[in-house]
């Protein structure tokens, strides 16, 4: 993976590119893939009161070769990490990974000196795009996470973040 | 994900070769509800062996409670069986308050069994969700949700967790629940039983799900007993075992529920003791908050814990059956073994013998049934 | 309209358009079923790609486009590449023969209903190799369920369709329709005198129209929490796109027969003269044949799974009796009156 | 059939009674204890050959399998095996527990009286290293398939 070269340096469709980024961004179909806590969070964002549905993304495909999203919710285990990282390997390019709670971040609340079972983030098994912290993190901040991985693909921000005012 | 057959073996005497094949369910399945693996020998779509692989979400749980005091590992215990955390904490606080002898506030008692009736139900929404789901009906799911949201709303007023209350603490509570809780526990009685009713005439009585549950997934009573199935499960086979009623706990003696018992063994008797469980549950909540006494929240506990040597135990009826915490104490203060013997873990043990000669449909059908959360399982 | 005469011509056009009313239905009907999920589940739904939503499908199309094009390791290649193809012809070939006006009809055959069920077999077959090719235990089984779904359906419904060629006496789309003139009640759904139990008829076509459609309740096929995603287990980007799209455009076919045999098609549900003519009759086959897709999506979002023997049973045991009833009444009545 | 403690204390009794090993006695090896101070109704201590008579009588009492699990006295040098059982009818809950060497930790199964001790077995297998003669499959249940550590002793070091 590392000594290939990145194309998009040499050959650019800048118009294209931004079209097609926004085509992904608005249609992040999702792996249907809960680990632990963080996956009833991650289903009660598809519910009706959150409704990720508006964002096109509510398309949870139980299989990885349609998926172009993978949401890490939960403990990665040192049993489970090889399953993951198959999963990862399976889905097709372009995919895009969120780190959901903290287990999945680093191991959260079952990282201690001595521990035996739990992968310290997920991201040493492969690269993560966006870290939503929580323990588990409320749907709102999934929201977020996914707004923030749309700002990433595209450049522009969907809604104008609230500020506080002074 | 590679098919590959085995070698054709011959069939019991005389029967022609039969070709099975190992389809591997997991440890990434729509039907696993997490991360449970079923290796499935499959004679065509019958089923001659499904074998649970489990572990792929093992917490070391037990190992984290022998290296942190007593109060540390609560957060732990609402993390084993997410959905139904409020029980979890209730067991390990039960064991520890056993064993230093502290008493409990009947005020905090009495919060005790209101919370842990709403997250029974909060529970039991998300099974009925998740095995409609199952079945191929995604609808009913989303309405589950939606009245989960208005106990998670409450739950949120007092603790500020959606999932991982960690509510109960030595002694008591952590908060004194505030008139909101309680005006919105009021408010929860009056929505739920319409719809509850709702359900029963838009799913339970659906001829679909009828077919698809009635006579399907058998366990024996006999089977519960020696595999250790509890919950749902035991009363699904006609055993009115219910450890708020068998070994009662807290201050539930003093409440009239009746504990809801179908002696088919099927999935839907698991199913119709799911659902009546709810209407129970409303009657606890409803009595609990006429009852509800004023007075604190907490009772005297030492600065520092230290349990006699000794072991002690302590039983909750969790939304999945009988979860007993033993704790093991050697003086100090931490804890010297924490055992977590968790429902789900006995309920699914059984799946190997129970699954067997089915078809993959039913199979996947009694799974959804047999209400699974895998980190209680895997602890 | 000379110009339209002129054959190779008026060959391209409707190939156009047929190609643009398979491609925006399969677009807009993936939209709509996202549409009505939500509003049957008490919530938006997608909308905040365009107003309301409308671009989600160009969304999603593009998306498809340009992702990882693969073949998975071990499978047959050029079969694996052939089924979406496959499965996406016939429900393009089938929709030339299908009357939307009095005059608006691609092409004409006397022979057009038998060319419609021929070829929704090989829809089947597309499915077949598709799980076959694919190297995936989910997509074989899924395969194998997707045949004895279709033998035990077609069966049934090629009752049904020989019951209307007696009453009919053709095959012949448009002429179908034009027997049916006259006010709903010379609908054939309500045809009483050839066949007292016509509406049920009907019920047990649009039954195994959803069977064969492998929509839910019969989805067998891509029995989500069972087979993964069933046949398409190993397809990703546009392969699994043009199967999602035939899902959609198979469903136009099969709404649209639906409405030629039993709705009367392009007729107006009231004999008054202003309310029929060659400009109304397109809009009251759209009328009708997006009320009856609504119906399958309807079904799909509030009904469970069957099982599959259940599937099976239902066919032989009840379907295939009934509709034998059926065709038997059929003859004696149209003998006796 | 409702047990009582009484039936208990007799059939274990005669249990214990009949033992010829020199294993180390424990204070009281069969007793009945508060179930309001310890959670559970009866205690006996019996040497490890006697766990499948012990669950064999239980069986026939109407038990069921509750838990089974270890606890490493690292200090005594020897490991702890407790066996849970409960009632489906009555309050009454059983624990029965054994002592086996820690250098040697072997004992044999009662997966064959419980089938559900299966998983409870393979479980301590994992966690503390004990073998049960004659079960069925031995392989480790919650750690990864070639997990040879036991994480669960007091001495392990990852």
């Amino acid at each position: 993976m590392e000594s290939q070269v990145d194309t998009s340096k040499i050959v650019q469709f800048a118009k294209l590119e931004d079209v097609l980024a926004l085509g992904r961004a608005y249609s992040l179909w999702p792996l249907t893939f809960g680990l632990a806590c963080c996956a009833i969070e991650m289903m009660a964002v598809g519910m009706a009161r959150w409704d990720l549905a508006r964002f096109g993304a509510e398309v949870f495909r139980p299989s990885p070769r349609q998926a172009d999203l993978m949401i890490v919710a939960g403990t990665v285990n040192k049993k489970m990490a090889p399953a993951i990282k198959l999963l990862y390997d399976q889905m097709l390019e372009p995919k895009w990974v969120i780190a959901l709670g903290n287990c999945a971040i680093s191991g959260g609340p079952f990282v201690y000196p001595g521990q035996y079972a739990v992968v310290e983030g997920v991201d040493q098994l492969f690269p993560v795009d966006v870290y939503v912290p929580g323990c588990p993190p409320r749907p709102e901040a999934l929201i977020e996470g996914i707004l923030k991985l749309e700002e990433k693909m595209t450049g522009k921000r969907r809604f104008p973040v609230a500020k506080l005012q002074e | 994900m590679i098919a590959q057959k085995e070698a054709p073996s011959a069939g019991p005497s005389g029967e022609a070769p039969q070709e099975t094949f190992v389809l591997n369910l997991g440890p990434q399945h729509p039907a696993g509800h997490g991360v449970l693996r079923v290796l499935m020998t499959m004679d065509g779509e019958w089923i001659t062996k499904a074998e649970p692989v489990i572990g792929y979400i093992h917490r070391m749980h037990e190992k984290m409670g022998e290296n942190r005091t007593w109060a540390k590992f609560l957060p732990n215990t609402s993390r084993i069986d997410y959905l139904s955390a409020m029980h979890y904490t209730h067991a390990f606080v039960g064991a520890v308050e056993r064993g230093a002898g502290i008493e409990v506030p009947p005020r905090a008692e009495y919060v005790r069994v209101i919370t842990s009736e709403l997250n029974r139900i909060a529970s039991h929404m998300v099974w009925w969700g998740a095995l409609l789901s199952d079945l191929g009906g995604l609808t009913p799911f989303l309405y589950a949700f939606d009245d989960r949201e208005l106990i998670l709303d409450l739950f949120e007023g007092i603790c500020g967790a959606r999932l991982t209350y960690c509510y109960y603490r030595f002694g008591g509570l952590c908060n004194d629940v505030d008139d909101d809780f309680l005006r919105g526990a009021r408010a929860f009685l009056k929505h739920m039983p319409p719809r509850l009713k709702l359900y029963r005439d838009l799913v339970t009585n659906n001829i679909i799900l009828r077919k698809r549950l009635t006579g399907i997934g058998l366990i024996s009573a006999e089977m519960c007993r020696k595999y250790g199935a509890t919950g749902p499960v035991i009363r699904g086979s006609g055993v009115a075992y219910d450890v708020r009623k068998v070994e009662p706990y807290s201050v539930y003696p003093k409440f009239d529920f009746k504990i809801p018992v179908y002696p088919e063994c099927d999935s839907m008797a698991r199913y119709l003791v799911h659902m009546d469980e709810m209407e129970q549950s409303l009657r606890i909540i409803e009595q609990a908050l006429d009852q509800i006494p004023a007075g604190p929240v907490m009772g005297k506990v030492p600065r520092v814990l230290r349990l006699p040597p000794g072991d002690y135990c302590y039983a909750v009826e969790a939304a999945r059956g009988r979860f007993m915490v033993r704790i093991v104490s050697d003086g100090k203060d931490i804890p010297y073994r924490v055992k977590l013997r968790t429902p789900s873990f006995s309920n699914l043990s059984l799946y190997e013998e129970a699954s067997r000669g089915m078809i993959l449909t039913d199979a996947l059908a009694m799974l959804g049934s047999l209400d699974l959360v895998i980190p209680d399982i895997d602890r | 309209m000379s110009f339209l005469s002129i054959e190779p011509i008026r060959l391209l056009l409707y190939l156009v358009g047929i190609g643009a009313f398979v491609g925006a239905n399969a677009a807009y009907l993936v939209l709509a079923e996202r549409k009505i999920a939500g509003r049957i589940q008490r919530r938006p739904g997608p909308n905040e790609a365009g107003y309301g939503g409308w671009m989600q499908p160009f969304a999603d199309v593009l998306k498809l486009f340009v992702k990882q094009i693969m073949v998975p390791p071990g499978a047959d290649a050029l079969l694996y590449r052939l089924a979406p193809l496959m499965v996406m012809a016939p429900p393009l070939i089938c929709l030339v023969t299908v009357p939307y006006g009095e005059t608006l009809v691609a092409r004409n055959i006397n022979v057009g209903l038998l060319l419609v069920f021929s070829l929704g077999s090989v829809n089947v077959m597309a499915l077949m190799l598709g799980g076959w090719a694919s190297r995936n235990k989910y997509a074989v089984i899924s395969a194998a369920r997707v045949v004895s779904q279709n033998v035990a359906y077609e069966i049934p419904m090629l009752l049904v369709v020989i019951t209307l060629l007696m009453i009919t006496g053709t095959m012949d789309l448009n002429e179908i329709v034009r027997q049916q003139a006259g006010g709903f009640w010379h609908w054939n759904i309500l045809f009483l005198k050839a066949n007292l139990l016509m509406p049920v008829t009907f019920v047990i076509f649009f039954i195994c129209m959803l069977a064969e459609l492998n929509r839910a309740p019969f989805d067998m096929a891509e029995a989500e929490s069972e087979l993964v995603a069933g046949a398409f287990t190993e397809y990703g980007g546009m392969g699994f796109g043009v199967f999602f799209m035939a899902e959609y455009s198979n469903i136009v076919v099969g709404c649209s027969l639906a409405t030629v045999l039993f709705f009367g098609g392009w007729q107006s549900p009231v004999p008054i003269a202003l309310l029929s003519g060659p400009l109304w009759g397109p809009l009251w086959f759209l009328l009708k044949l997006y009320a009856l897709v609504f119906t399958v999506m309807w079904i799909r979002w509030t009904f469970p799974r069957t099982q599959f023997y259940g599937l099976l049973n239902l066919s032989w045991k009840i379907l295939i009796p009934i509709s034998l009833f059926t065709l038997l009444l059929t003859s004696v009545q149209l003998k006796v009156f | 059939m409702k047990p009582t403690i009484e039936q208990l204390s007799a059939a274990f009794s005669d249990l214990v009674g009949t033992r010829t090993d020199t294993a180390p006695a424990a204070p009281a090896p069969v007793q009945a204890v508060d179930h309001k101070r310890k959670g559970y109704d009866f205690d006996a201590t019996v040497a490890s050959p006697q766990v499948v008579p012990a669950a064999e009588i239980l069986d026939r009492l109407g038990f069921a399998l509750d838990a089974v699990t270890g606890v490493d006295w690292i200090a005594r040098q020897e490991m702890e095996i407790v066996y849970d059982f409960f009632h489906p009818e009555t309050s009454l809950r059983v624990v029965v527990r054994t002592r086996v060497p820690r250098d040697n930790p072997e004992l044999s199964t009662i997966s064959s009286v419980f089938p559900g001790a299966n998983w409870h077995e393979r479980e301590t297998h994992d966690f503390f290293g004990i073998r049960f003669l004659g079960h069925p499959n031995l392989a480790p249940l919650l750690l990864p398939e070639d997990a040879d550590f036991h994480p669960l002793r007091k001495d392990y070091q990852p």
